[in-house]
């Protein structure tokens, strides 16, 4: 085991891909020369050659309009888009095209692609580059969505995206790239769609993703230490596919379930598993569901604006605690 | 066969020149039935006749060889059939049939066929200019001398996905081939009322480093020429073409649409340069008999009739589709 | 009252809002000269004249630019996207941009704007010019969303809309152009934000939105008359303002929530509603609240896939029976 | 203040020069300031300086009348404070206080001051040409003698906000006037690898029936012209203009980046090209007096301390802002 960034593991996923498969392919604005502009894609260029790693011009429909004609023709690419607010300027290509090619055309066409892309809050950069928008993916049928929260996760969850006959929608989370985390050495491939429960607990539940998981995990702490209260904590990783079996499990064993999620409150990924829950195991539930997100605003810029938008460690405690009243 | 004249003799070619013919008899022929069956009530939804324009079809998929790629429109029925799709499946197709190209589920707008290099056919205006370059950088990468063509409508020339994929096909010089089928309509507004160049992809070609090229779409020599050049130079490695062919539709811009925003006299000059008459007159000219001529034109239209009666005779699409092909695995599990 | 089409009422409240105010305009393709590609702006070209009533070229990010520009400096404009689908190539502009500014400038641009678009399916036109997007749209803080089921609301909603002093993205469905209703003769405005409950039953809720209103009736007579089953059934109406007051107030008197929504089933508005629910009146509930939507999947062309897929009659009240048991 | 010379008394003339250098100097001294506070830790989050670029954020604004609009990027301090918004709420955004234009909601990236004219700084690469368009519209349709002004970076030019925004406003004849700022660089990338023709904004300017123009974006004399010239034409039904300013920014894109990839040679030669001391020379070669020049100098400089201080006094925004201004009632209700 090597101690490595959140910002390493990426790199060091692609790399582990690009040595093993010569038709990945990587392209992107400022990722070969520069690295990336959160050096998460350092060395790359100096490894693979610039027919292979490809800087492009600012043209995000482009850039996944060459992913998805690549894909389709045999490569297998990984492009960024730099911010995941971006997403907005291409959003046709991931939508229309991509999510929906393989459907429409009764199974002619395979794109076995990743788009990765930085997304979340925590950096001051103001509502324009600070967005949580893994709900926007989650919506569209067709595209799987995975979301890491550790380095190791990212190098595993990334080389099995890369692998991974589907369009793959990547979501690294901006504020986690310095944290750091033991990743297993040699080759490391995680599976999609398998949730991951950081702590076993018999009061509640709670479903984190990203930045949200190790916040969930600290008020879990918190809840025990201060009030005896003992939480289980789900690490969702995948959206599409959901691990529904490790959810509906959790949940049923504690008959409580709290999500914590940085998107906005309308149609987050929170009210889906809130309703599937209510659904399809309504009476093993003890108590109301709550979800914990950002109001349903944009993001403020000023420090403290910010932290009091995204669901912090404290806002997760006091939400619990009111809610077991 | 005619025996061939020193004047059919030249860089095109008899053989070459009745291919030119009969893929523009096959795609009038099948979209004039195609037309028919939707009176018929038998096609569902929209469809989008390229009656008219069969010359640029034919010129293209005449010029391309296996391994190329065509990525065309929803008024893509023409530049599918040209490159070998069968007729039972376009037909099919928009008759939502079992048997069409795509079992039913992606309807006119949408055809594709693979095997044949007919890589989709896309319906939001714009969207299959950048992942027609993404082909084109698979052959660049690949190194294997394939070429991607890209065929769109005047009207899409003013939409963003137009200007990145240019641009950066440009930029990387790869062998994609954007061919822009000026029809001087969008769907029911004339280009020229709401682009500030005459010539709405040529004018443009230059803010691309790329040279303007106008050709008659209504003359499938012309447009089999301008093919054959881009096609070289795309192989040699000299990057991408934008080509405008001038034409025009015949019918409205889709099954809803009787086309009446057009002043007569235009639509008069037009129809008087069919290019399929104006086709089979230089075939004459060119020493072809009129027997080899009638020859094609009812093999075209025994087939055409074949499909049609295969399509109808085959079932609606299983049910079971419908949950079929979101992922690779065959399935749409969202969920474990 | 005179009867009119869903089609024509569109026209009759853009040119009742023209007539009363300079500053709304309107833009889009093929709007002006051709009346529209569903002929719901029929005439108005000829009573406004060029200068209001512009055609533009095919260039969603250029109309909607357009429509921002215009309304932060002091116009009221109505911009048609065409299909909802083509939502995907200007989305940039509706959420980074026209959801975002009022917020970002702390209240110093106004953005009195109204994006009028044809959504859903039914129409056999495939997965790119079919899909339900009412979603899309309820994700992003800072948009109201609006969805007509009738005439007559979409007139006086529409008329709301324009006078609204934020930005409304007002979803037309394009298989109800050609229906029919009752629409108030002289000048009608709705209030946004109403929900309106068309049946009162107490066994229980349905809540439904746009074209699944009607089927929701329907099934809700059929309810009735074949096994006395007696439905309420909530028009939701407006998405955001979302009028929880009705949905909570009905659906505490049935004890019982069906949803039915068009859009496919992650992160549709059902599940915005299932959540709201199964959080602040959980214990008024007393059953699984159940979503009926579209599969997760891109919507198939032919007449027979699509009827199967979209939520019919026949599985709105299959589903209710099978879960009344 | 100089006697006025005959040499400076041509089309442009004292009291405008005198206006242009204050300009430059308020721009650059308030730059370097907000340089200093995010070394000192006091500005979180990002910040795009344009430093080198402040000629061009004076001679348009100089050129501009109250009434016209300026539409910017992330990279807009200067041209914010250009139009008149007050130093002690430029500063202030930047650092997150209650005196910031935006309260604190926006940030370094979205600088407005819709009062001033300054209608917004705009984040996402391309989105704010077709938003300037609008503005356009507006004064077009009101006929009220506005004019738009969009000002955006090289890289932009590759995206299709700007292809369709250039392209409609043409069309239609809009009083707006885009100006690239090509300082060569996107964000580490050299323009000139990413882009297929040589001057990324003037090049493509035939493609929508306008001239090409560049000017010399380190000359604020060039530039004022050149503003005057396109809002002339806009002011007189002629349409928009597209003018290429070549600059260069001295210090990286944003306040992570050092700029290492640039060639030394290269910055060298900018930096000596810095249009600061350029306009100094020329004032004085006007025959302006060093004690006036001195004068403006420190007088910018004092204002610059005064807003600094005022803008570290500030205290934090409020708490209850976060849930203000969603809509125009001035909350955030999603629901009753
Ligand atoms: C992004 C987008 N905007 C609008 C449309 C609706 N639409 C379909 S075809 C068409 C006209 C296209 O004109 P042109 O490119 O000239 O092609 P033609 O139909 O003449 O072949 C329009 C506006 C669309 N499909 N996609
Ligand atoms: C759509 C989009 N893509 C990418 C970015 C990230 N980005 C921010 S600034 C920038 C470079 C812009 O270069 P240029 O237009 O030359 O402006 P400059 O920064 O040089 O002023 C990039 C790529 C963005 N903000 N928006
Ligand atoms: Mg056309
Ligand atoms: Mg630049």
């Amino acid at each position: 085991m090597a101690e490595l960034t959140y910002r390493d593991a990426v790199a060091a996923g692609i790399a582990q891909e690009m040595e093993r498969d010569e038709d990945v392919v990587f392209l992107g604005e400022d990722i070969a020369a520069a690295g990336g502009v959160f050096k998460a894609t350092v060395g790359l260029l100096d490894k693979f050659g610039p027919e292979r790693v490809r800087d492009t011009p600012i043209a995000e429909q482009a850039i996944l309009g060459a992913a998805m004609g690549a894909a389709m023709t045999g490569l297998r690419p990984i492009a960024e888009i730099m911010f995941s607010d971006f997403f907005a300027v291409c959003w046709d290509i991931v939508v229309n095209e991509i999510a929906k090619t393989r459907y429409m055309t009764n199974g002619q066409i395979n794109l076995p692609l990743v788009i990765r892309t930085a997304n979340g809050g925590g950096l001051r950069f103001g509502a324009q580059h600070s967005q949580s928008i893994e709900n926007w993916a989650m919506m569209i049928p067709g595209l799987k969505v995975v979301a890491p929260s550790s380095p190791a996760d990212v190098k595993g969850l990334l080389a099995a995206a890369i692998r991974d006959p589907d369009p793959v929608i990547f979501f690294e989370h901006k504020a986690l790239y310095p944290t750091k985390g033991e990743v297993p050495d040699g080759e490391h491939v995680e599976e999609l769609g398998k949730a991951k429960i950081l702590r076993d607990g018999d009061d509640l539940t709670i479903a984190a993703l990203a930045a949200m998981v190790p916040r969930a995990v600290e008020a879990a702490e918190r809840l025990k230490d201060e009030h005896g209260i003992e939480c289980t904590v789900v690490d969702i990783r995948s959206l599409v596919p959901l691990d529904t079996q490790t959810l509906f499990r959790e949940v049923s064993k504690t008959g409580r379930l709290f999500t914590v999620e940085e998107n906005p409150r309308l149609c987050g990924w929170g009210a889906e598993l809130s309703s599937l829950v209510s659904e399809e195991i309504f009476w093993e539930l003890d108590a109301p569901i709550v979800r914990i997100t950002t109001p349903h605003i944009p993001l403020p810029a000023a420090d403290q604006l910010e932290d009091l938008t995204i669901p912090s460690v404290d806002r997760i405690t006091d939400t619990i605690l009111k809610s077991l009243g | 066969m005619a025996k061939k004249t020193e004047k059919n003799n030249d860089d095109i070619g008899e053989d070459v020149r009745l291919a030119l013919y009969r893929s523009q008899q096959e795609v009038r022929q099948l979209e004039k039935r195609a037309y028919d069956l939707f009176l018929q009530n038998l096609i569902k939804g929209t469809s989008h006749l390229c009656i008219g324009q069969e010359a640029i079809a034919a010129g293209f998929a005449t010029a391309m060889k296996p391994g190329d790629w065509s990525f065309c429109t929803y008024r893509g029925h023409g530049h599918t059939l040209a490159r070998g799709a069968s007729m039972t499946g376009v037909l099919g197709e928009l008759m939502g049939r079992e048997c069409g190209l795509l079992a039913g589920k992606g309807g006119s707008m949408h055809l594709t066929d693979v095997e044949k290099g007919a890589m989709g056919s896309y319906a939001i205006i714009g969207a299959h200019l950048p992942i027609a370059m993404g082909a084109a950088w698979k052959a660049q990468y690949k190194k294997t001398g394939e070429v991607a063509v890209c065929f769109f409508g005047d009207g899409t020339t003013n939409i963003g996905a137009f200007h990145e994929a240019l641009s950066m096909s440009a930029t990387w010089k790869l062998p994609v081939v954007f061919v822009c089928e000026n029809n001087l309509y969008m769907e029911y507004t004339s280009i020229g009322d709401v682009t500030p160049v005459e010539h709405p992809a040529a004018d443009r070609a230059p803010a691309y480093g790329l040279p303007k090229i106008i050709v008659d779409g209504n003359d499938a020599d012309a447009v089999y020429r301008a093919a054959r050049t881009a096609f070289d130079l795309a192989r040699a490695g000299g990057g991408p073409s934008l080509i405008e062919a001038k034409t025009y539709r015949h019918h409205g811009h889709s099954r809803a649409d009787p086309g009446k925003y057009r002043p007569d006299d235009e639509v008069k000059a037009w129809m008087a340069r069919d290019p399929i008459p104006f086709y089979r007159q230089r075939l004459l000219d060119f020493g072809v008999s009129e027997a080899s001529i009638t020859a094609i034109e009812e093999e075209v239209a025994a087939a055409v009739n074949v499909a049609t009666e295969e399509a109808k005779a085959s079932p609606p699409p299983s049910q079971d589709l419908i949950l079929k092909d979101v992922w690779a695995d065959g399935g749409w599990a969202w969920r474990n």
